[in-house]
């Protein structure tokens, strides 16, 4: 047996229960709290799959931006986080098609979670800082998806200044 | 495919100088429509190096973002000074569509479909009024549900191939089909299949009509390219399921079109209904691919057509029969000809591209599928064609006056060209 | 000049360029030499200078499994562009007059160029894909004009519903377009065995070229569109919901009578259609109180007479008597336009009466629209009619015995809408349009006093002004309509040109014994109708103008489109439950097919 | 193996249970953060996947899609406070200008 099954077991749990506390508190200040938690113990998750640097970028990137990012809105939306609760037949019917969608899931995965996947590389040194930069970098590998996060993060930098300024605009 | 990177570079630089630039250039609208318009047009010349289907991708983004660039003048914003931000929303959003069709790997795909889809709610979100703001929150929403799935699709693909390349044709693993399947669903609500039109719908419906024809038209073009690039990797029956779902689109949008009585909410239901014709196409083999993106550059050209004649129509609803008065006599015959396209009526290339994806619907889909496609084709004629006798009282103006808008008409250019060649544009297709 | 024929679609496009752009002042007079040169070509053309000829670019519509882009000039053609030509003219000659005063002239004119050019088109195509562009293009300007008065209620309805019922054939036409193989699109040449196989084969085109032509000439169900059409101007009943556009189902079917004769049951089915259809349109024109309306139901029902004939194995009969239809129909229809321009838009039959002294020109040609219709010996209905029956009789003779019995029909329905428009007492009108009170005083006072003799001089100036323009058209198509039957003497001058098209032609004789009967039956309609309205002094009951089927279909599919569009309702939580329902669904769906 | 199931069928899982927020959250930024454990999820699998095949791109991949789900967060949370800043309650279902 793998010697990491166990904390990648308890850290599955964590992550597990985080995020169904993110779906069921009640108000958004705690969902956000709890979102931290769910990203803590995912970026666990990366490290214990030998993956040193997504762990690092999760922390920093989720934990670091995103979640604080979150705490901010809920702030200055009006009531503070407060929300509606949400009514028994839409929670019934949320509830049903969830579970419709992870049946899905498992069907597809199929043998994958019975354990029948083939797979190749188990061992393999993996997610050294230069083996992750010489896919993110060398030309036929990922190098053209990384550059074109540029567009996509100029349109994020326009969008977000757009909008504020849309706000403030005279109208 | 291999993504045409120059192209690219030229539509994302003109939208980092319209943006470096916006100050000055808020006064100046000229130069920043030229500045864009250069982008786009260089962005065209140089994709003749590239060559194949690749060129015709860049060719029809440039076309689609030329006539919106030129339509700007008209482009109703909440806020007017924030013409260099929407102008570099439409060439990103180009980018993405370019990105979305060409992308050389899934990963390229997911990204430039990222690209796409936010500028594309961002610029109508700028639109005028709350409705447009709540519109783009709900596209923006349902998008981000997507692309999850493509994320998660992304992620089982990798499981089960190792790589993020396009898998290898043949009988992909159980793993890989649903990785396929998850992805594929991604990029179909990118092209607003029902029933995941719900943010698409209203999306349409409340962005400013020149903002609304660009959105529709590179995002459908991207999505469909992608889906028929993608589409054959997951197998026959699963082909059969999205030419399915294809179909129930049609019928739904067809039929809900039928209850319109607003010109805008009317073509947003009309982008729903041509998804749905696209999803049979790319569903009924490989001819019914060729007809797919023959297609969709036919809607493309006439939504654009459409929305370049509704340009600058302020945000309320307008009655059919108030139409001409507000549009005038060249805009009206315009929306006319493009209506009449839309709704399929020989020989416009709306009808030409209908009758392209019946040929391969009824080899591979079988005759009952086919026979509703064309039941809800020559129905939606109902619903085009009620505005149009309206539209034709503007001929009870003396005489036709020479100047036009130049977005209205490169744009009715291109579909006179489409109507007598179509033949031309066939020929440039090859998957 | 008759090689320039296959390029007749292009012959009004000078006019449509010249009258919408206002260069010239008066739209429709510049179509008019081209519709002249139209009708002068195709009329060289019968008489023997012109051979059949054929324009081909390949290569138009790659996409297509026959894509060229193919016109084809033969006799039938010839002879269809012939009567386009013909009633064409008089129509633009007679809407100069009729739409004087209308603001909208312009555009009319514009559709009418349109709508000559997609005629024309129709009828020289070559193949499937040419054809659907003429026959969709007819479609659309028959909308347009039907809607033409779009301030006026219900024109958009009755505009919608002719697009619903040519939906339907242009569905089945679009089918077939995309079905049949490679290089079998030519429409002389869907009969090859080759061009047959695959799914469904012979009666599946067959079926659809039926359902196609039952659309466009209003057969059976589909028969609800062309009485509303009615909503038009009456030149435009004339040309296209009469003469021209309704005829094109009888022509497609005619055209392609050879694989329809490869299935005896498309024949039966295609008989009995058009019998069934004649008997009914009779049937209804008989209950009708507009004249329009009346008139209307007459075409659905000899429609239904060349529908029976093309399924009696008589494409020739059929073709000749959509010939002398075209001009009796448009005759009596431009007559009924001249009463309507005169008593100043009234179309209700409650609104005329004892017109034949004020309208002596109208009556005329009205009387031998009628005569022709019905069949007296010697006009050009009686031939026309004449051979469908012979060939009924030597089809089914039951089916011909029934047609027999419907031209008693014609002769009641023409005399009652005769007698009731041009004799009797005049009534009072409900309401008339533009003049009511000096144009239902002056009825009223005739009534009173000169019930049966009509109006006197000083009466008569309340009636509107009826120009030249709408008088002297119904002279050459009076003039056919009386000789018509005579282009088959001397032998057979006309089956001559169409026989190559059309197969082997039946003689037809002056007068055989079952048609001696039809005559005489629809002589004694004609009299009993007058009889009775003279008797009864014309009491008109307002008809009903639903049609069952068609209203709840329509309601139903209005419930449904708004159940659909209600759907949409704006929440942001359904929107998403229904997609990630539809994620799972079609995830499910893609693995499991 | 058994981490690889461990880890593949938590990803499913919490790619539905996200869905499920998305479906039931009636606040605009909840709604956000369960499209975020979504994206979490299908980022689980390409580091597994990636862990599991001895293939360095899963990681590569898994860095770029935090970058996609970032710009896709700022924007998602720009679009939020433009409609819902000036309404009270917050409600996802309360805006309904546009339908039918």
């Amino acid at each position: 047996m793998d010697v990491f099954f166990a904390p990648v077991l308890a850290a599955c749990v964590v992550a597990f229960f985080s995020a169904l506390f993110v779906v069921t508190a009640r108000g958004a200040i705690r969902a956000v709290v709890a979102l931290l938690a769910h990203s803590l113990a995912i970026a666990a998750l990366y490290a214990l799959l030998a993956a040193g640097l997504v762990a690092v970028g999760q922390l920093l990137i989720y934990s670091g931006a995103i979640v604080v990012l979150f705490l901010f809105v809920v702030a200055l939306l009006p009531p503070g986080g407060r929300e509606l609760s949400s009514q028994p037949l839409r929670v019934t019917a949320g509830i049903l098609v969830g579970l419709v969608l992870l049946a899905a899931l498992f069907t597809g995965l199929g043998p994958a979670t019975a354990g029948g996947l083939q797979l190749t590389g188990a061992g393999a040194e993996i997610g050294s800082v230069t083996g992750v930069g010489h896919q993110l970098f060398d030309a036929g590998k990922l190098l053209i998806p990384f550059e074109l996060t540029a567009p996509l993060l100029l349109v994020a930098i326009i969008g977000s200044v757009a909008l504020w300024r849309r706000q403030g605009a005279p109208s | 495919m291999t993504l045409p990177l120059v192209p690219l570079i030229c539509l994302v630089a003109a939208a980092v100088l319209v943006v470096g630039l916006a100050e000055p250039l808020t006064k100046r609208p000229r130069t920043l429509t030229a500045i864009a318009l250069a982008g786009a047009v260089a962005a065209a010349l140089l994709a003749t190096n590239v060559g194949g289907t690749e060129a015709l991708v860049v060719y029809a983004v440039a076309a689609f973002l030329v006539v919106t660039l030129l339509l700007m003048p008209a482009f109703e914003l909440q806020y007017q000074q924030q013409r260099p931000e929407a102008v570099a929303l439409v060439l990103l959003a180009g980018a993405g569509a370019i990105v979305l069709a060409t992308g050389g790997d899934l990963l390229q795909l997911i990204i430039g479909m990222e690209t796409l889809s936010l500028s594309s709610a961002l610029l109508v979100a700028l639109g005028h009024g709350e409705a447009a703001a709540e519109a783009a929150f709900k596209y923006f929403v349902l998008a981000a549900v997507s692309l999850a799935s493509l994320v998660y699709g992304l992620g089982l693909i990798y499981l089960a191939t190792v790589s993020v390349n396009f898998p290898s044709a043949g009988a992909p693993s159980l793993l890989l089909t649903t990785g396929i399947v998850l992805m594929i669903t991604g990029f179909a609500f990118e092209l607003a299949l029902a029933p995941l039109h719900w943010g698409a719908l209203d999306a349409y419906t409340a962005a400013a009509p020149a903002a609304a024809g660009a959105v529709m038209a590179l995002s459908k073009l991207g999505a469909v390219v992608a889906i028929v690039r993608l589409a054959p990797l997951g197998g026959n029956s699963f082909l059969f399921v999205l030419a399915m779902v294809g179909l129930l689109t049609v019928v739904w949008a067809t039929l809900g079109a039928l209850a319109q009585r607003e010109i805008r909410r009317l073509l947003a239901y009309s982008a729903i209904a041509h998804a749905g014709f696209l999803a049979m196409a790319a569903g009924s083999g490989a001819a019914g691919r060729q007809a797919a993106v023959f297609y969709v550059i036919v809607y493309g050209s006439t939504a654009m057509l459409v929305f370049a004649a509704l340009a600058g129509l302020g945000p309320r609803p307008i009655a059919f029969g108030e139409l001409p008065a507000r549009l005038g006599v060249q805009r009206s015959l315009a929306l006319c000809f493009g209506l009449m396209s839309l709704a399929g009526i020989p020989p416009l290339p709306g009808f030409w591209a209908k009758l392209a994806l019946f040929g391969p619907a009824w080899q591979s889909l079988g005759p009952v599928p086919t026979m509703i496609g064309i039941a809800a084709a020559v129905a939606a004629a109902v619903y085009y064609l009620k505005p149009v006798p309206d539209l034709w009282n503007a001929l009870r103006l003396p005489s036709l006056r020479a100047t036009g808008n130049a977005g209205v008409v490169l744009a009715g250019v291109t579909v006179l060209a489409l109507t007598i060649v179509p033949g031309f544009l066939w020929a440039m297709i090859r998957l | 000049m008759t090689q320039v024929l296959p390029w007749a679609f292009l012959v009004t496009l000078p006019g449509l360029v010249l009258g919408s752009t206002g260069v010239i002042k008066k739209p429709g007079v510049a179509s008019i030499p081209g519709v002249l040169t139209l009708l002068g070509c195709a009329v060289a053309w019968l008489l023997g200078a012109g051979q059949p000829s054929t324009v081909e670019l390949g290569g138009w519509l790659p996409f297509l499994p026959d894509g060229r882009f193919l016109l084809r000039v033969d006799g039938l053609t010839a002879f269809m562009l012939a009567v386009l030509g013909l009633i064409s003219a008089c129509v633009y000659v007679y809407s100069l007059g009729y739409l004087e005063d209308d603001p909208g002239i312009r555009r009319f004119f514009a559709f009418l160029d349109v709508f000559v050019g997609a005629m024309a088109l129709l009828v020289t195509a070559g193949n499937l894909a040419v054809l659907l562009i003429g026959w969709t293009g007819v479609g659309m300007t028959s909308y347009f004009l039907i809607s033409f008065w779009r301030n006026r209620p219900g024109t958009l309805y009755a505009g919608l519903q002719a697009i619903a019922a040519n939906a339907v054939g242009d569905g089945a036409l679009i089918l077939a377009a995309v079905v049949v193989p490679s290089g079998c699109g030519d429409l002389t040449t869907l009969q090859n065995p080759a061009c047959t196989p695959g799914v469904g084969g012979v009666p599946l085109l067959a079926a659809l070229i039926i359902v196609a032509a039952s659309a466009k000439s209003a057969q059976g169900p589909l028969y609800f569109w062309l009485p509303s059409a009615m909503a038009g101007p009456t030149p435009i009943s004339a040309l296209i919901h009469a003469a021209t556009m309704v005829a094109a189902g009888v022509y497609l079917l005619a055209r392609t009578h050879a694989l329809l004769a490869l299935s005896p049951a498309a024949m039966a089915a295609t008989a009995a259609l058009g019998v069934a259809t004649a008997l009914f349109g009779g049937l209804m024109a008989l209950r009708q109180s507009n004249l329009k309306r009346g008139l209307a139901y007459s075409t659905v029902s000899q429609l239904g007479y060349m529908v029976a004939g093309i399924g009696f194995g008589a494409p020739f009969a059929a073709i000749l008597h959509l010939g002398s239809q075209a001009l009796f129909k448009a005759l009596l229809f431009l007559a009924a336009g001249v009463v309507i321009h005169a008593l100043a838009g009234e179309e209700e039959l409650a609104g005329m009466g004892a017109l034949a002294r004020a309208l002596p020109a109208a009556m005329l040609a009205f009387l031998i629209g009628s005569i022709s219709l019905f069949g007296l010996p010697l006009t050009a209905g009686a031939f026309s009619k004449d051979a469908i029956l012979d060939g009924g009789f030597a089809y089914s003779p039951p089916l011909a015995w029934a047609l027999v019995a419907g031209v008693l029909l014609s002769g009641l329905y023409m005399g009652r809408l005769f007698f009731a428009t041009f004799y009797g007492p005049a009534r009072a009108a409900g309401v008339i349009e533009g003049d009511p009170i000096e144009a239902r005083g002056g009825l009223v006072g005739i009534a009173e006093r000169e019930a049966l003799i009509g109006t006197t001089a000083a009466e008569r100036r309340h009636l509107h002004r009826v120009p030249p323009t709408l008088t002297w058209p119904l002279l050459p198509l009076a003039i056919g309509s009386l000789v018509f039957g005579f282009a088959e003497f001397p032998q057979g001058g006309l089956g001559h040109v169409l026989g190559p098209v059309l197969g082997p032609t039946e003689a037809v004789g002056l007068a055989s014994g079952p048609g001696l009967v039809a005559a005489f039956l629809g002589l004694l309609g004609f009299v009993l109708a007058g009889a009775y309205q003279l008797r009864r002094r014309g009491a008109i009951r307002p008809s009903a103008e639903g049609y069952g089927w068609v209203d709840w279909a329509s309601n139903a599919t209005t419930a449904l489109a708004g159940s659909f569009a209600a759907v949409q309702n704006g929440r942001t939580g359904r929107y998403v439950l229904a997609t990630v329902l539809s994620f799972a669904v079609i995830l499910i769906a893609g693995l499991k097919a | 193996m058994l981490t690889t199931v461990t880890v593949l069928s938590t990803s499913a899982v919490l790619f539905a249970l996200g869905a499920t927020g998305v479906m039931l959250r009636r606040n605009p930024v909840a709604m956000l953060m369960c499209v975020e454990i979504m994206l979490n999820a299908g980022n689980l699998v390409l580091v597994l996947g990636s862990r599991a095949q001895g293939n360095d791109a899963g990681q590569a991949t898994a860095l770029i899609v935090l970058v996609i789900a970032a710009a896709e967060a700022v924007v998602g949370l720009g679009l939020a406070l433009v409609l819902f800043r000036n309404r009270e309650p917050v409600d996802v279902d309360e805006p309904r200008a546009v339908r039918g």
